[in-house]
Formats: structure tokens, sequence, C-alpha cells
């Protein structure tokens, strides 16, 4: 089994790297890029701790292949803040305590802003489905919900 | 112990208040390094072979073809990890567990490991070791097992705790008893009495993160272990024994940890990590997937049930009485006497009488799961007094307050109660909007109440004051939820100063002395006890400090609002000294001001909870939706209300889980049918509302602050707060958990039929 | 294993036709990386086609609507029209995972995944809708309805592989619906899926329907029993009655960790009755 | 004087009593103290008990005093999640 080489962006910057044919993106960005923000809770897509963008759209990297990665755009939660300027959604998920052991926040995180970029205000409801494939054990999701509209409320400009 | 642990009737500065926490940053960044993010050069990767029987005799196994493959660098099976464990148990248990002797006892027991220069090569070795299998019967249920004709897992078990000692072998391990009184004659006086047997089935921690560990042991006796873990100083002791290796010589690192609930307090693939890395002589990286964590670490039991209630028409309890048989998989555990002590805990019971069987089947071996064996006690006894509460026409929380322990009532499991708070929490329910808020179409209400023992123990911090008189706090309890906030709160309370200028880290095992795990509920509870040990010795010294400076004695210094001050008189006006300013004298004072503390954090005080539930059911196809729910618990005193909060919240979201579809499910041939998030079904974000909490104060006088542990109680209610509303929504008793829609719907059939 | 990423369906084709034994179609990936997650799986070759021009669009013909096999499920809710016309094929579709796996699956993946739970099937079969397969000998044609052979089985031959589904322009008064049972509110495969198809006149009449039902047999089940009562109706509480037993008749589900026989066969009609309702209604039924 | 209650699994290892009564000021001294008379309970005492004294459990504080008068009883050492 040899070695394809694949040409990417990951979070604005030219990657390149060499990967097998069966390998996942999650292990390239874990293994190979040192990108270990993003997850494995499960390997099969049903926990989300592994979320990235790619070509804007929301998935597990773990379902997609290291070579599946040339010529796209990839945006991991390492990407999320700006410098040293946490992303809102960011800041809200701690302000809120919205984490507890923060193995499943990266995902979270990487899929609700994917949600508040084509859904500036969703409902407690649009909310909830569209996390429904992020898994978080510890918190009962009370306190995400919340961090998340608050996050939303802070990026439509309105008054904490 | 040196800590005054007398309660203290102060007003908390830092205590109580919500700031954000330590490591927030690093874990919303996707900095913070849990099990599987950390690696070693030279690292191996390990794959580990399992059973793909029930029960089998493991005749031989022959690794010559895995060993001979290119990039294979070791293959152990048990023979690399003999048994050291002269005659203790429960560490035979643990090795046995760890790596299967002659025989696999579960689906997914583990018989052979390889570690390979990278996963792909480990998997192809690993499928070239051939074993050779001797199929046995096997047994999974509760019941079955212990029918008299069941397989046996073993024929030297004859169940203990019987007088006379029965003569032939069984899958019973031990039979407890506890309670006092004389319940049939407590049955005698009762006017209603509601006898009802109850099932649950088997539930796993179903934390996130998988099993993770990177070990490396070195040709001279050294080793490092890098895991996430409940407990690192535990698992040092535990592979320390497991593997001959001397206790010193064993470094432990805890990761991050990505959830445990009781299922990281156990080792399962760190001592063969470490047999693997001695015989290869390299570092080795071991993850468990999804699917290995479901098959081979931490369920809870599954269990059956016989509660027994009597009362008078006035709605006093006279006698209750419950069987409880849990499953602790193939080695014997207190499971089930663990849940005849909790299971009446919650009342003031005059006759109470429990029995817990230890039943041992054909499953993983069971790990403590948040509260263990409670909230199952919990299910049946609170369904059984739902519905004698009914019967006898009292309200439901009426009928629970007139009932409840309080201060010097003596409690199921035997001592007495000092101030508790299961009144309160349920008074506290009478009085919430929640209780008497309309309910739509198809609705139901439950409310249920659960306890939980909490403890303590030991426990070791050390607190530095640095040179700009910030100070770092090292401590040796996981932080699995929030608890560095906590500390750092409560470090910043004992000396005065902002929390903002406290660090908290997790010390690893060679960097201080032993701590217990991060369970019972003693995370926050122990350390901070310890912390403000620590906080206390180091103010003592800055005293010192202070009076050198001031060259004045040690005696005219105190301490006050994170300064020292210069009392009496004679030295009246001088300006006090801050932490600062003491730390940046520190060279020329003495050296190094810090803090330490070792002590055994004894005196937990018991924890009480009451849920309220609201449930819609779909009549037609026994669909359910959790529509409100609300938590009421005593905290004692909540350091981080925002975490005491979160603690409420996954309990209760947990519970829900367990009442409503999680379960183990196995096929014909004792093989887990369902070991994926796919179909073993935690609660998904748009499964629920919010989760409602109510923080009651009481405090624990066992405690300076009055703090009790809050981690586990909130997972014991739910299992009967969302039976009660199911069985209230569809008027039909729900006694077999979970309570998901096919056996809703089965219980309305029934219902129609008869 | 070889990764491919043809330019071409006929080169796709024409690799899935080589000496490989074991090559598998990959778009979304996301049953096939969940197979590859397995230690017994083993592949020779993997042929990626989101690099072949057209797999990613959906286009609107004069006879309907032509959807890439490539087409991820959540572009299906982004195309007005098309969720316009299919409303029932697009929330079925849309039931497949979360969101993440929304942004990869794809229905074509779904249907040749051939699990007889598949959430998009019973709508598309309910639709009639077809597909255009590439393989060896050229192309063809077939309706949905006949690719899934049993679970995890096809009828597509070596080397075959579909390029698109063609979805049935749309008569006046028409509406189509997806229900499925699950446990959860998300994350879960289907105990039971019903997808209903159906056409009213002025008068709210049933007047032609199509009723699926998925996960209560190996493959998607075309209830004729249960168009006919419908057909001629005008969704009165007896066509529902009939239409439920009818239904639960047709059902042979088995008992599995999922749900029981007799929990299916029930569900089965109860989804049926309000799958129709819901169909009429966008009919315009009322 | 303290009147020490076993749990009914350590009766057997202590003639089937009970209730034990030993002079002790302490946790220790009594553990002590019922091991010298019931060499039976040594093992359990190593490991598996833990002591309630007026309510309050203690697993390894075995300094602390006990009260005249005092409720005392060993239980099974508690785990937890």
């Amino acid at each position: 089994m040899s070695s394809i080489a694949v040409s990417t962006t990951i979070n604005g910057d030219d990657v390149e790297y060499l990967c097998q044919p069966d390998e996942t993106l999650l292990d390239v960005l874990r293994n190979r890029l040192g990108l270990t923000g993003a997850k494995e809770g499960c390997g099969t897509g049903d926990c989300g701790a592994c979320s990235v963008v790619v070509d804007g759209r929301l998935v597990c990297s773990c379902l997609v292949l290291g070579a599946e990665a040339e010529g796209r755009s990839i945006e991991t939660i390492e990407g999320m803040a700006d410098g040293s300027e946490l992303h809102p959604l960011q800041r809200q998920f701690i302000e809120h305590a919205a984490l507890q052991c923060g193995i499943c926040t990266p995902g979270f995180l990487v899929a609700a802003k994917a949600l508040l970029e084509q859904n500036p205000n969703p409902t407690e409801t649009e909310i909830r489905f569209w996390l429904a494939g992020n898994l978080c054990r510890c918190t009962g999701y009370d306190k995400i919900v919340r961090a998340v509209q608050a996050a939303a409320a802070e990026m439509r400009g309105e008054p904490a | 112990m040196s800590l005054d642990t007398t309660l203290q009737d102060k007003a908390f500065k830092s205590v109580g208040t919500r700031p954000t926490r330590p490591d927030g940053v690093d874990k919303v960044t996707g900095r913070a390094r849990y099990g599987a993010d950390f690696n070693m050069p030279g690292q191996l990767v390990a794959r580990v072979l399992r059973s793909p029987h029930a029960h089998a005799r493991i005749k031989s196994i022959d690794t010559s073809k895995a060993e001979a493959l290119k990039g294979v660098k070791a293959v152990i099976t048990s023979a690399d990890l003999p048994d050291l464990s002269n005659g203790d148990e429960g560490l035979f248990a643990t090795l046995d567990n760890c790596m299967a002797r002659d025989t696999a006892k579960y689906d997914g027991h583990a018989v052979a490991a390889v570690a390979a220069i990278d996963e792909k090569t480990a998997t192809a070795a690993m499928k070239l070791i051939e074993v050779d299998y001797e199929i046995l019967p096997h047994v999974v249920d509760v019941d079955a097992a212990m029918a008299p004709d069941a397989p046996l897992l073993y024929d030297t078990v004859f169940t203990s705790g019987i007088e006379p000692a029965p003569t032939t072998p069984s899958n019973v391990a031990n039979r407890a008893e506890l309670g006092h009184g004389d319940v049939e004659a407590g049955f005698a006086a009762a006017d209603v009495t509601v006898e009802r047997s109850y099932k649950t089935e088997q539930t796993h921690q179903g934390y996130i993160e998988p099993h993770a560990c990177v070990a490396s042991c070195n040709p001279d006796g050294t080793a490092e272990l890098w895991v996430c873990t409940q407990g690192h100083f535990v698992y040092r002791q535990k592979c320390a024994e497991l593997l001959g290796l001397e206790v010193s010589k064993l470094r432990v690192t805890s990761s991050e940890i990505g959830g445990g609930f009781g299922g990281k307090t156990h080792v399962w693939a760190e001592p063969v990590a470490l047999a693997l890395s001695r015989k290869a002589n390299r570092p080795v990286k071991l993850v468990m997937s999804r699917e290995e964590v479901f098959r081979a670490s931490g369920p809870t039991s599954a269990t059956s049930i016989d509660v027994k209630i009597g009362a008078t028409r006035d709605g006093r309890i006279t006698a209750a009485s419950a069987t409880l048989r849990y499953t602790n998989g193939p080695y014997a555990d207190m499971w089930a006497e663990l849940g005849a002590m909790t299971a009446f805990a919650c009342y003031d019971l005059e006759h109470v009488k429990t029995v817990g069987y230890e039943v041992l089947v054909n499953r993983p071996k069971v790990a403590a799961y948040r509260a263990p064996s409670a909230p199952m006690a919990a299910f049946a006894v609170e369904s059984a007094v739902d519905e004698l509460a009914a019967k006898i026409g009292m309200d439901a929380v009426e009928f629970r307050i007139k009932n409840a322990a309080s201060e010097g009532t003596r409690s199921s499991y035997g001592p007495v109660y000092g101030p508790i708070g299961i009144g309160p929490t349920l008074q506290a329910a009478k009085d919430h909007p929640h209780m008497n808020a309309p309910l739509g179409p198809n609705q139901g209400r439950g409310m249920a109440c659960g306890f939980w023992f909490n403890f303590g123990g030991q426990t070791c911090s050390d607190l530095n004051i640095n040179a700009d008189g910030t100070v770092t706090l090292a401590v040796g309890t996981v932080d699995v939820g929030g608890s560095r906030a906590s500390l750092s709160l409560v470090a910043a309370e004992e000396l005065g100063i902002d929390y903002q200028d406290v660090k908290a880290v997790i010390a690893d095992t060679a960097t201080l002395g032993y701590n217990d795990m991060t369970d019972g509920s003693r995370g926050t509870f122990s350390s901070s006890m310890a912390t403000i040990s620590a906080a206390r010795n180091a103010i003592q010294i800055m005293r010192e400090r202070a009076a050198t400076m001031w060259d004045i004695p040690v005696e005219d210094v105190y301490w006050e609002d994170g300064h020292a001050h210069a009392a009496g008189q004679n030295h009246g006006n001088r300006a006090p000294l801050s932490v600062k300013e003491i730390a940046a004298e520190a060279g020329n004072t003495g050296g190094p001001i810090a803090g330490h503390s070792e002590l055994v954090a004894d005196g937990a005080g018991v924890s009480f909870a009451t849920h309220i539930c609201d449930i819609e059911v779909d009549p037609e196809t026994g669909s359910s939706r959790v529509v409100r729910y609300t938590v009421i618990q005593d905290a004692g005193k909540a350091v981080h209300p925002s975490y005491v909060e979160g603690q409420y919240q996954g309990g209760a979201t947990q519970g829900i889980g367990w009442a409503l579809n999680e379960e183990y499910i196995y096929g014909a041939d004792g093989r887990l049918q369902n070991p994926g998030f796919l179909d073993y079904r935690i609660p998904v974000c748009s499964d629920l509302p919010m989760i409602d909490t109510q923080i009651l104060e009481i405090p624990n006088p066992n405690h300076p602050y009055g703090v009790r542990g809050v981690g586990e109680t909130s997972i014991v209610p739910p299992l009967a707060a969302v039976a009660n509303a199911v069985s209230n929504a569809v008027g039909v008793r729900m006694s077999h958990i979970p309570i998901s829609p096919p056996r809703i719907l089965a219980a309305l059939a029934d219902a129609q039929d008869g | 294993m070889r990764y491919e990423r043809p330019q071409t369906i006929e080169d796709a084709a024409a690799l899935l036709a080589g000496p490989e034994a074991k090559s598998f179609v990959l778009a979304g990936g996301t049953d096939l990386l969940v197979r590859m997650q397995n230690d017994a799986f083993e592949a020779d070759l993997i042929v990626d086609i989101k690099a072949i021009d057209g797999m990613d669009a959906i286009a609107e013909t004069d006879d309907g609507f032509v959807i890439g096999a490539a087409v991820p499920c959540a572009a299906l809710a982004e195309h007005a029209s098309l969720t316009a016309a299919w409303p029932g094929v697009v929330e079925g579709a849309n039931l497949i995972g979360s969101t993440q796996v929304q942004g990869r699956c794809t229905m074509v993946g779904n249907l040749c995944n051939a699990s007889p739970a598949a959430d998009s099937v019973p709508a598309l079969v309910a639709a009639d809708a077809r597909v255009r397969i590439v393989g060896p000998a050229g192309r063809r044609e077939a309706s949905v309805l006949e690719i899934p052979t049993g679970p995890g089985k096809t009828s597509l031959a070596k080397g075959e592989v579909i390029e698109a589904l063609v979805l049935p322009k749309r008569a006046a008064g028409s509406g189509d619906a997806y229900l499925r049972f699950i446990p959860r509110t998300e994350m879960d495969i289907a105990v039971v899926g019903v997808g209903v198809n159906l056409t009213v006149d002025e008068a709210g009449t049933v007047t032609s329907a199509r009723v699926a039902l998925g996960a209560v047999a190996a493959t998607v089940l075309l209830v004729q029993e249960a168009a006919d009562a419908l057909v001629g109706s005008t969704l009165d509480d007896a066509a529902l009655q009939a239409l439920a037993a009818a239904c639960s008749a047709a059902a042979t589900p088995i008992d599995d960790k999922r749900g029981t026989v007799a929990f299916r066969k029930h569900v089965a009609g109860v989804l049926a009755r309000r799958a129709a309702q819901a169909a009429y209604d966008r009919a315009g039924g009322k | 004087m303290i009147e020490v209650k076993l749990w009914a699994g350590l009766r057997p290892l202590a003639d089937n009593q009970s209730v034990v009564r030993v002079e002790a000021r302490t946790i220790r001294e009594m553990l002590r103290k019922l091991e010298e008379r019931y060499p039976g309970l040594a093992a359990p005492i190593r490991g598996q008990v833990a002591v309630a004294v007026d309510g309050v459990i203690y697993r390894d504080d075995w300094s602390r005093e006990l009260p005249e008068g005092a409720e005392v009883m060993l239980m099974r050492r508690l785990a937890g999640g």
C-alpha cells in the first residue's frame, strides 16, 4: 500500500502531507499534523468529537479519508480563535461553564460555529437538533445550549 | 489530622462566586492534552486481542505468526503478566480481567496483546494470533444465573454470608443482610402493603474519551505512564503491584480526563501497555476503541429487585424490605450490598431489612458508576413508595415528607444521621412551581428521592507562594469536572487573595504525596480540606516572615484579608503586609514560602436529592419525551455554583438515559450486540429540555466551609422519577428499565387487554 | 488497498470492473468508513467519485430532478424547488445521521448500502424514483425498488456504478411525506419507516398513491394494499384505518436490538396513517 | 467502654456476635483490640472496613477519638464513582 501525497488548506494555511489510502482525516490531523484538538470518541461518526468543516460543510473527520482532502479547505478547532482573541462561542462556553471534562468541547464549538454561520438566530430547538450529533456525557447539554444562545446574541450585536 | 475542621460561621468572598475555570482556554482551543493526545519518541502502537466468546476455556494461544510479522515488537499473553497477587483476591480479579488466564469469562475479555510500529501492523499481527478455545456454557441474565441449573462460572464459589455454608457451588458469591427491627411485625401492623418486582438493565458510564495511555518501561526498572484516569496514584499502586514494579520508580501523570463517572477508577489496559513496553523495551501507546470500551470496561450491574413496603392508612411506613440481586460480571464484589445499604436510606423506618446477592455472570467486570448501585435500588424503592402513596390516597411528596429521615434517625444501613437534607429537598420540591404546573395531554409527572454516602480519603496538596505573590496550588485529585476552579476559589478564600492570583494544577505521582481517586464525590470535598490546611500552613509561615520583616514577635502578627497585620499597641501604626510584599522578601526572610498538607479527609456528609420530572408519552407508539425536569439537591456549600449545577444536570441526564433507552443488549450467543454510540443510546441534545436546578446548602459540620460531595447523588433519583412520571402518564406501573418505547407500548396493550 | 479518484463515470466503472475482488464506491463515505473501522473489513480498491463532473449537482429538467450520486443530503434541503416538489424525499434524506453526517452522506449511498432501515429509500420508492447506472455494458436505468435485494446486497453487477437519481415531475395536487420511528429524537437507525406519496383531485379524492415501508422486511416494501386503501378516498378515518391495517399486515419484521416484531408491526400502521395525512395535506387535500 | 456494631458479614468472624464491647479511646485502639480478640477480623480490617461514629463515616482516619457513649459501627468500605 503506497502513500498518497495530499495538498490541502487547513485553517487558511497550505499544508502538504503523505497518508495511507485507508487513513482517516482525523488520523491525519492528529497523528501526522499534530492537530489533536479533534478528538476520537467513537471512530464511527456517532459522537461528533472529531467535527471539522470541509469546504464549508460540517463533517466528522473520522468519516473522511485523508486522501479526500486534496484541494479542499479544512477548518479545525485550532483555527477558531483569531490570534489571542477567542471566538465568542469559545468565550461563552467558558463563561457559561458549558464544559466539564472538555473532551467534547472542540467538536461542539466547531459544530456551533457552523450553525451560527448559517443561522445567526437559531431557536433552542434548532440548536438542539443541529447539535444532536455531538455527544456530551457531563453537562446534560443545558449550559451548552445557553452558551450557544449567548454567543449568537453577542454575534448579532445584542446586549448581553 | 492537624486541620481544624470545625464549621466556620463566615461570610465568603470567593467561595460561592462563579469565575471562569483555569483550564478553560486550553479546552476551548483544542490545546488541552487528553489520554490519546500524548506521544513519546519511538512509541509503538498496541492492540488487544479479545475473546469473541462469552465463556470459553483457553486451551492454547499460538503467537508465533504474529511475532514473526515484520514491525511487531512484542506480543504478550497472561504469561507475561504472571500472578503476583499473593492471595489478594481483588488484585487477582483485576489481573485476570486485564488479561485472561485459563478462561475467557465474557465477550471482549482480553486474551493477548501486540505492540508494533504502527496500528496497521499491530492489527495485522493481532489477527495472526491463534487461540484455541473450548466454548463453555454461559449465562448473562441475573435471574438465570441464580437458577439451580445455571451454567457455573466457577465450581469453587460457595455463597458466603449464609449459615450454614452451602455445599454446592453457585454463581452467587455473597449474601449480605442489613436492617433493624422486625419487618414481619411491621408488615403485620400495616393497613396497606405494596409488593412488586423490578428489573434494570446494564448501563455504561459512557464517557466520551475512550481509555488511553502511553507506557514506557526502561531497562533500569523505571517506568512512566501517561494516562486518563480518575486517580493516578491508585493506578500507580495497582500497576506496580500487578507488574512487580517499585512504586517509586513508576511515575504516573494524569492527562486531562474526558469523563470517568467511576469507569476510570479501575485499571483496564494500563498494565497491558506497561507489560508490552517492558517486553518491547519501547514506549507503547494503547487507546481503546469505542467498541472495546463497551465490551471490556466499566459497565454497572444489571439488577433484579423485589420490594415490599407497608404503611398505615394515615401514611406512616410500618416496615420495608427488599431483596436485591446485582450482576458483578465474573468477579465477586459488593455491588448488591451497596444497593442494599442505600435502598431505604431516605426514610425513617422502625423495621427495615434488605438482602443483597452478588451474582456472577459472563459480562464485563462491573465498575463503579456514579453513586454505584444506588440508582437501581432507588428505582425499585421509590416506585413502590409512589405506588403505596397512591394506594392510600396520599400525595407522593406529602407521603415522603411524613416518612423522611432526619437528624437522629437510624439509617437503614446502620448509623444514626447527623444533620441531613432529605426533608428540606422534599419541602423545596413541594414548594417548587414545577410541582404545581399544569400538565398537558398524555403527560405525567413523577418525583423521586435519592441518597448517596459521599466519602473523603487520603489527600495531599502543596501550596506554593511565588516570588510575585501569586499562588500555585498543586493537588493530586484529578479534575474531572472543574475542581481546579473550585480549589482555586478555596485557596483564594483562605488566603484572602484574588481568585485570579491562584493557579491550580494536577501534580503527577512523583511530585506530590499519595492521593485517593476522584471518586465517591470526594474530589472537591477532600482537596478543599487539604487546600485549606495548606493555606493555613502557608499563612503561618507568612506571619513568621512578616514578623521577621517587622522585627517583632510572631505572636503579634495576625492574618486578615490577605494581609499580615501587626497587632497590639506597640506595632499599631505599621501598614499591613500583602502576600505580594511578603513574597518579594522571601529570599531574605528564610527562603521559599509554601504550605503543605497531608490529611485524611473523612467526614464527608451524606447527600440527598429530590427530582421532579414531566414526561409526555405518545400512546400510539410508546415514544416518550422529557418535557420538564427539576433537580433539588443539598450541596452543603456550593464552592463554584455553576459546576455544582453542572453536576446536578449531568447526573440527571445520565439517569434519564438509563431510565429510557440505555442498555446492554446480549444475543443468545452471549455477545454484546450494541457496543457503539449508535445503538447504545445515550441522550442527545435534542432529547432534553433545560434541566432546572435548585441548590440547597445544609452545611456539613465536618468541613470548615460546610462542603458536601455533590457529584454522585444526582444520578440516583432519575430512574425512579422517570418511571413514576411514565407510570402516571400511561396509567400502568413500569417496572422494567429502560422504559423503552416497546415496553411502554406493550404495557399499554396489556392494560387494554386486562 | 488503492484509492482512486477518476474524472469520468466511465473511468469509475472501468476501475470497478477491474480485477480487484473487493472494490467500493466512495461518495459520502458515512457507511463505508464505518465499515472500514471493523478489523474484519478488507478492501482492494476504493473509487472516489466526487471529482467526476456533475456528481455533486442537482438539475431540474422537464422530466423532473436529476440528483448526482455524490450530492450530500444537506444540499437537498438547500434546493428550494426540489424541497417544494418532493418534501417527503428530502425529509427522509435529512433524517440520515447527524448534521455532520448530513454534510457527507448521499441518497445513492444510502440506497446502495442496502440497509433495510435506510431512511431515504421508502420515500424514494414511494416517489417511484429511478437510478441511472453506468457499467461495463453501458448505461441502463432501474427503479430504486430494484436496487437493494437484501441486507447489504444490491442488484448492481460488478463494475456498475450509479451516476444519478431521477425523481419524476410532479402532477398537480401531489404530496409526499416520510416518517420514521426512533427511540431518541436523533442519531438512531429507523425502527420503522414509512414513505407515502399521493395525488389528489380537486375534490380532495386520492387518485393515486404509493406507500413504502422500511425496516420491517429484508428490503423496503412497496405495499399495494396500502395504496389501494387510499385511492378513491378523501382520507377519511376508514381509509386511514384500512391503510394502517394493510401496513401492519404487510410488515414482516424481526425481533432485534432495535425493536420487537409486535412493536414494529403496530407502529408501521400508526406512522403510515400520520405520513398519509401529512402527504395529503401537502397535496392540498384540505 | 464502646459498643461496636458489626455488619452481618463480620459476625461469623467474631463468635457470631453482632455487638462487641471494647475499651478504646480511638478508632485505632478499637480496631486493634477487636483484632486481638478476634484474629479473623484482621483481614477485613485491612481494607474492607469503614467506621461510622455517630453517623459520620471514617474510612481512613483511625486517629478519630471515640466519645463516651458514641454509636460505633463497622461498615463495608464503600466504592464510589
